[in-house]
C-alpha cells in the first residue's frame, strides 16, 4: 500500500509545476486574453482537454488517471485555469466523439473546447425529472427542419450558452424509450424564451427555456431518429465516470472546524462542547472513509480491476456527508442561521454564508435524480435486487 | 378525562383557517414573502378584526380574554398557513404588558393592541445567541443604553418590551421615536427581524416575569412549528397523488411511500405535546417552564426534519422560490434557533427535571 | 381541556378501590384459588371481562373507557389480578362473539374466561410473515374431520394452550384471501407437535407447531368455509382497537434515568453528561409527544370523535421510542452489555438485563407485521397514498 | 498510488475465507457459539496451519512477519465469518511480546504462540469501563493484586499480556497457576470473557507501549467490524433474493430495497478507513493513534447499525437463535463495546486531532 504516486508521476509533478510556474501568474487571472492563450500552452503541453484529439483543439494524450490528478492538483494549486468548465466540454464533446457525424465533431468540438461556444442541457422537463424518459418537447420534421415545442427547466446558465443540445420526442407513436431523438439547436432565435429560475436561495443559477415553433437543421441530430435515449446515456456514463471526490467535503470540514472555533456554547468555544465534538468526530468518521474510499478506486481503476458497487453509491454518501455538515453548521452558527446570506456590493456577508450550503445539500440530494432514484441504483446495480417499476436509467 | 380541544377552540381554530385560506392562497402569501416590509396591512386588519391579535387580552382592555391553548391552536393555523407578519412578537408584547403594566398604560395600548390598530413588539436577544433572562446585559433603570438583536418588526412597533439585566421587562413607548433600527435580510421573510441600539431610550420598568413571557414564546413556537410540519406533509402528499412517474403517481412508490410514513410518524404526536405545554401554562405552573421548553425543542426540530424530508420528496420543483415550500423551511429554521436552539432548551430540560439531583 | 377524570369517574375510583381493598391483599397473589375467586367476585361487581355477555361468565357492561382505565389503575397499583391473560380472551373470545356458533360461543367462551383452558394463535407461518393470506398449512375435509397437515410458527406458550385457533387453507383452488378457513382444534392430540423456539435472548417463549394429519371435528370453525381470512381480520380489528399505551415507556425512561444516574462516564454520574442530558431530552420530547397523543385518542374516542390517521401511527411510534430507549440504554451500561442476560437461580442479573429490552425493542419492530409493513399502512390508511402490491391487510 | 491490497494480500484474505467457508459453516458455527467454552480446537487448528495466528511474529520466532494491514484484512475475514474463538487476544498478546519481551521469553512463548499451540490473551480493562492505559490501577512491581475485567479466554491462555498503572504491561505465565477466573455469560458466545484475579501473581515486566497495544486492538476491532457489517448485509440481500411475499421476492419491494441501500451506502466507504488505520499503524506514525480511535468508533458503529437493520430487514427468523443473523448483531454489541465506547474514542478524536487548541 502506497499512498505516494510513485517516482514517475513525482518527476512529471515537478515537470508540470515548473510549466505552470514558467506560463502562468496570479495576475492573469483578470486578463481574459492571457487565460486563453496560457489554456493553448497547457493543452499544447498535453496538459489540457487529454482525451480530445488534436484535429480537434485537444492534446490527445493516453488515458492515465494519475497524471489527470497530478495536473489537476498543481493547477489547482498555483489558481491557474484548467479545462473551460461547462456542459459544452463536459458533456456534449464526449457524446460527439462517442456518436457524433464527422461534420458535427469538426463543426462543434474546436469552438467549444477554445471557449467560443458554450452549450446548455436540455434534458429535464417539468413533468420529467427522475422519469427522464417521458420528456414531452416534440420535434416535428418538416421540410430539412425540425420544428421544436415544448419546454426544459433546470437548465444552467441558458443565458450565456449559444447552444443547446436536447432530448426532443420526434417519434410520438414510437414505445418511450425509442422515440427520443438527441437534438442540437442554436438558442439564439425568436422561437426560444429563457426564463431565469430563482431558487430558494434567492440566487438564480438555472432557467425554464420555452421552445414555440423554433427550428434546427436536419442534421444536427447526434444519432438516428429515436436513438436519443442511447445517445443520452453515453453522455450520462462520461458525467459519471468522476470518481467521488472528497476534496471538498474535506474542505467544508475544515471550515466547520473553524466555525465550531469561533461559536460559542454556554460562553466557551463550541469546539470544546462535548456534543459538538462528538458529532464532530461521528461526520469525520464518514468524510475520512470517503476519502479513503475514493483513493481505493481510483487506485484500482489505474490497476484496471473492478472497484465494485461502492461506485454506485458515492452521490449518496457525499449527499449524506453534506447534510451531516450543513446541519451542524446551521446549528453552530445560531443566530446567524436566522439571515438570508445576501451578496451585494457593500453588504458583508457573515457565517449566514452557510445557509446557501445548508440548502445546497438539499438541492445536491435532488439535482441529478433524487436519492431514492441513487437508492434504487445501488439496490440493483450494486446489489443485485431486482428492478422495480422506476429502474430509471440502469 | 378530556383533553381535547372544546367545541369553541375547535370554532376558533377553523375561524382563523378559514380566513387565511381566503385571505392567503400561495400566490398572496409569496407577494408578502417578496414584499419590503413583510407586513400586509389587509391580512393585519382581517386578524384584528376576527380577535386574534387580542385574544389573550382581557375583555376589559377590548380583548377576548381566553388562554394560552386558545392562542396556540390559532398559532398552530397561522403556522400552517405560513402567515407572515409581526404577530409572534406583538402577542408577546401584549401579554406582557397585560401581566404588568400600570392602569394607564393598558388603558394607552392594550385596546389598541387588540384590534391590531397599534402593533407591539418585545425585544429580547442579546449577542451570541443570549435568549434567556439570565443571560441580559441590557440595564435600565430609566434610560437604556446598548443594542437588542432580532427584534421583530421593530421599526413598526408602537410599543416594545425590553428584557433587561436581572431577568426584569421594561417598557419602551413610541420607539420609532428613540431607537436605532438596522434592518436584516431575514432568511425567513414572514417573520423580519432588526436589530434595535438605545441610546437613552426613556423607559419604564414592568412588574411582570420575564421567564413566563419566554415561556409563552416557546409555546407559540411549538404551536406554529406543529401547524408548518403539518403543512408540509400536506403539501407532499398532495404532490404525491397528483405528480406521475414512471407512469402512476409517485405516492404508490413505496420508497416515498414510507419516507412520508416516517414523517407522518414523527410529527402527529406532537400536536399533543404543544397542547399540553399550552394547557400547563394556562394551570398546571409545576409544569409550566419545562412543558415549554420540551414542547419547543422537540417540535420544531420536527418541524425543520419534516420540512428537509418533504422538500426532497418533491423533487427539483420545491427547490424554486415559485413554489413556496421554501416558505415554510424558512419558517422551521426561524422556530428552532430564535428563543434560543434545541441543544440549549434540552439542557434547561436536564436542568429543570432535576434528573442529575433526583434518585 | 381537562385531564382528571371528573367527579363520576373519580367516585367510581373510590368505590373500585374499596373493592379491591376488601377483597384483595398482596398475599393473596401466590395462592391461585384466592386468585380464582378475587376474579369471580370482581366479575360479579362488574370490574372484569366488561364486554362478555354474563351468561358467558362476563359481567356485560355498557362500554366505558374511562371506567376500565380506573379500574386498570386501581387494580394494577394494588396489584390485584385483571383478566385472564392470553390469545384465548384477547382474541378468540372476541372473535366468537362477533362470528362464533352459539354452541361454540357456551362450549369455548366460559372456560376460557375462568382461565381454565387457553388457546394458541395459529396465523404465521415459515413462508406467511407479513403475507398472511398465503398460508399454506392445508385443511382437508374428510367425512366429518378436518384433516390438517402443515406448520405454524410465532405460537406464543403453545405448549401451555389446550386448544389453538388457526387459518387453514381448506379451498387450495379459490383464490389466496377466499381459501383461508378459521379452524379451532385440540392441541392435545398425536398429529401435534410443539417444539420450543429459542430465541436470540436465549428464552424460547414462542413455538413451532407442527401438524401431521392433526384432526378436528368439522363443525370446529368459525364462520363459514373460506371465509376465515374475513373472521381473523375481527380478530386483529379487537387486537387494534387498544389506544397505544404510553404507561410502559414512562416506566422504561424512569428505568433509563436511573440507569444513568448510577452509571459514569469520564468519572462522574452519567446523567450529568451534556451528550447523555442531550438525548434523554430527545427521547422525553418523543415520549411525553406520544403520551399526551393517547391522552388525545382516548379523549376523542370518549366523545365518540374520529382521532384521525395517528391511530395508524402509534406502533411505530413507540416502535422508535423502544429503540431509543435501548439504544441510549446499551451505552449507558458500558461494559454490562458485552453480557448475556441468564435468568437462573443463584445468578444474581445486574444492568444487562438492559440487552433483553435491547433485543426486545427489535423483536417489536418485526413482531405483527414488521416496521415496513406499518409504514405502508400508515401511508396508505393513514395519508391516503395509493397502495401498493404489499397492501397487506389494509 | 496504490491504495489496494498487494496480489499476496489479496491472496492471504482469499485462502482465510475459504478455509472458514470450509470450515465452519453456519451449523457448525453455531454448534460453538452454544458450546460450553466457545473455543473450537479443530478451527483454531486449521487457523494455525494457515499461518494466521502468527502472522505478525517475526519469521525467526516461527511467524510470517507480516504487519498489521494484513493482519487486518485477515480479521476482516474472521469478522465476516463469525470466527469464535481466543483470536483476538491471541494475536493481541503475540504482538505485545514480539515488541517488548525479553529474548528467552521470545523464545518460549513466540513459537508456539505462532502455531496457536500456545494460547495468548490481554488483560487491560478494570473497573467502570476502563480500558484506557492511563485508567489502570493494578500496579508490580513483581507481583499482582486485584482485577482484570473483561479478558478473553483467560482460563485457556498460557500467557498474559497484563495492562498496570502507569500504561505499563507485564507478562504473567502460566497464568491458570496463579491467577482466579471468574466465568461470565458472554452475549457474543463467539469471543468468551471472564474475570480474572489476581492473588501475588507473579509478573514479569515488558518494555513495551500500551498504548500501542490498545491501538492495534482499536484496528483490529474495526476490520472485524467491517467484516461483520458485510456479512449481515450479504445475508439480507441473500433474503431479499430469495424469500418471496405477496407473490414476488422481497428484494423487489421498494421499501427494503431502499432499507438495503441505505445500509450498503454506510458501510462500504469504512473498508477504506480501516484498511488505512491499519496502514497508518505500520507506516505513518503521526496518525496511527488518531486514525485507530476514528476506525473503531466509525466502523463499530456502523456494524451495529447494519446489523439491527439487517436483522429487521429479515423479520421473525432473524430473531430466532437456529438462524445466525444474531450472532453478528452480538459480535457488534461487542465490537462496539470492547475496548471502550464509541463516545470515548470520539471524544479521544477531538483531543488527538487537537481541534479545541488550533486553528
Amino acid at each position: 500500500m502506497d499512498l505516494s504516486y510513485g517516482a514517475e508521476y513525482e518527476a512529471f509533478r515537478d515537470e508540470v509545476r515548473e510549466f505552470v510556474a514558467a506560463h502562468w501568474s496570479r495576475e492573469d487571472a483578470r486578463n481574459p486574453e492571457r487565460i486563453t492563450a496560457f489554456r493553448l500552452k497547457a493543452t499544447e503541453a498535453g496538459y489540457l482537454y487529454r482525451n480530445i484529439p488534436r484535429r480537434f483543439g485537444g492534446s490527445e494524450q493516453p488515458a492515465d488517471v494519475l497524471r489527470a490528478q497530478v495536473i489537476h492538483e498543481e493547477f489547482t494549486s498555483a489558481r491557474a485555469p484548467m479545462e473551460i468548465y461547462g456542459n459544452g466540454v463536459r458533456m456534449l464533446v464526449p457524446t460527439l466523439l462517442e456518436c457524433g457525424a464527422p461534420w458535427q465533431q469538426e463543426q462543434f468540438i474546436p469552438p467549444t473546447v477554445r471557449g467560443q461556444v458554450d452549450w446548455a442541457q436540455g434534458y429535464s422537463e417539468p413533468g420529467s425529472g427522475s422519469d427522464l424518459a417521458s420528456v414531452r418537447t416534440r420535434g416535428e420534421l418538416v421540410g430539412d427542419e425540425w420544428i421544436i415545442n415544448g419546454q426544459k427547466i433546470w437548465t444552467s446558465r441558458a443565458h450565456e450558452c449559444r447552444y443547446m443540445f436536447a432530448l426532443v420526442r420526434t417519434e410520438p407513436d414510437a414505445p418511450k424509450h425509442q422515440g427520443i431523438s438527441y437534438l442540437l439547436l442554436d438558442l439564439h432565435q425568436p422561437g426560444v424564451t429563457i426564463r431565469p429560475l430563482k431558487q430558494i436561495t434567492g440566487q438564480s443559477t438555472f432557467n425554464e427555456v420555452f421552445f414555440d415553433d423554433a427550428r434546427t437543421p436536419l442534421d444536427w441530430i447526434v444519432g438516428r431518429r429515436g436513438e436519443g435515449w442511447q445517445v443520452s446515456r453515453a453522455t450520462l456514463k462520461h458525467e459519471r465516470t468522476g470518481i467521488g471526490n472528497a476534496e471538498t467535503y474535506l474542505e467544508q470540514f475544515a471550515k466547520l472546524l473553524n466555525v465550531a472555533r469561533s461559536a460559542t456554547r454556554n460562553g466557551r468555544p463550541a469546539i470544546e462542547d462535548p456534543i459538538v465534538q462528538d458529532r464532530l468526530a461521528e461526520i469525520e468518521g464518514y468524510l475520512q472513509a470517503h476519502r479513503y474510499s475514493t483513493f481505493r478506486q481510483l487506485s484500482m481503476s489505474l490497476a484496471g480491476k473492478d472497484p465494485g458497487p461502492v461506485t454506485t453509491m458515492n452521490k449518496l454518501v457525499v449527499t449524506n456527508l453534506g447534510h451531516m455538515i450543513a446541519a451542524l453548521a446551521q446549528e453552530l452558527i445560531g443566530d446567524a442561521s436566522l439571515l438570508l446570506p445576501v451578496y451585494e456590493p457593500g453588504h458583508k456577508v457573515g457565517d449566514e454564508r452557510w445557509m446557501n450550503q445548508f440548502f445546497g445539500s438539499l438541492g445536491i440530494a435532488i439535482a441529478g435524480g433524487t436519492s431514492n432514484i441513487q437508492r434504487n441504483i445501488i439496490g440493483e446495480r450494486g446489489l443485485g435486487l431486482p428492478r422495480d417499476q422506476t429502474g430509471g436509467d440502469s | 378525562m378530556n383533553f381535547d380541544l372544546s367545541a369553541e377552540q375547535t370554532a376558533l381554530q377553523d375561524s382563523v383557517g378559514r380566513l387565511l385560506q381566503n385571505e392567503l392562497d400561495q400566490v398572496r402569501l409569496l407577494e408578502i414573502f417578496d414584499s419590503e416590509d413583510g407586513h400586509d396591512a389587509r391580512l393585519w386588519q382581517a386578524l384584528g378584526e376576527l380577535g386574534v391579535l387580542g385574544l389573550m387580552i382581557d375583555e376589559r382592555h377590548g380583548g377576548t380574554g381566553l388562554e394560552m391553548l386558545d392562542a396556540a391552536v390559532v398559532t398552530e393555523m397561522l403556522g400552517y398557513h405560513g402567515a407572515p407578519g409581526p404577530y409572534l412578537g406583538h402577542v408577546a408584547a401584549s401579554l406582557a404588558i397585560c401581566w404588568s403594566a400600570n392602569d394607564a398604560q393598558k388603558e394607552r395600548w392594550l385596546p389598541r393592541l387588540a384590534t391590531g390598530e397599534c402593533l407591539g413588539t418585545v425585544a429580547l436577544a442579546e449577542s451570541d445567541a443570549a435568549w434567556q433572562p439570565n443571560e441580559w446585559r441590557l440595564a435600565g433603570p430609566t434610560a437604556l443604553n446598548g443594542t437588542k438583536r432580532n427584534v421583530l418588526y421593530p421599526a413598526q412597533a408602537d410599543v416594545m418590551v425590553v428584557g433587561v439585566a436581572g431577568g426584569e421587562l421594561m417598557l419602551v413607548e413610541n420607539p420609532a421615536e428613540t431607537v436605532e433600527v438596522t434592518p436584516l435580510p431575514s432568511l425567513d421573510a414572514t417573520r423580519r427581524i432588526a436589530h434595535v441600539a438605545f441610546r437613552d431610550t426613556p423607559a419604564a420598568p414592568l412588574s411582570g416575569s420575564a421567564e413566563r413571557l419566554r415561556d409563552a414564546l416557546l409555546v407559540l413556537l411549538a404551536a406554529d412549528a406543529f401547524g408548518g410540519a403539518r403543512r408540509c406533509l400536506d403539501m407532499a402528499v398532495d404532490y404525491a397523488l397528483t405528480r406521475e412517474q414512471f407512469g402512476q403517481v409517485i405516492g404508490a412508490f413505496q420508497g416515498l411511500k414510507h419516507q412520508l410514513a416516517n414523517v407522518a410518524a414523527d410529527i402527529e404526536p406532537a400536536r399533543a405535546l404543544y397542547w399540553y405545554a399550552a394547557h400547563a401554562f394556562d394551570a398546571v405552573p409545576e409544569d409550566a417552564q419545562r412543558m415549554a421548553a420540551l414542547a419547543k425543542a422537540h417540535v420544531t426540530e420536527r418541524f425543520l426534519h419534516a420540512a428537509r424530508e418533504c422538500t426532497q420528496a418533491h423533487g427539483g420543483i420545491a427547490y424554486t422560490w415559485e413554489f413556496p415550500l421554501h416558505v415554510w423551511l424558512k419558517r422551521a429554521v426561524f422556530d428552532r434557533m430564535y428563543m434560543g436552539s434545541t441543544s440549549m432548551h434540552r439542557t434547561r430540560v436536564a436542568e429543570l427535571s432535576g434528573w442529575a439531583l433526583a434518585g
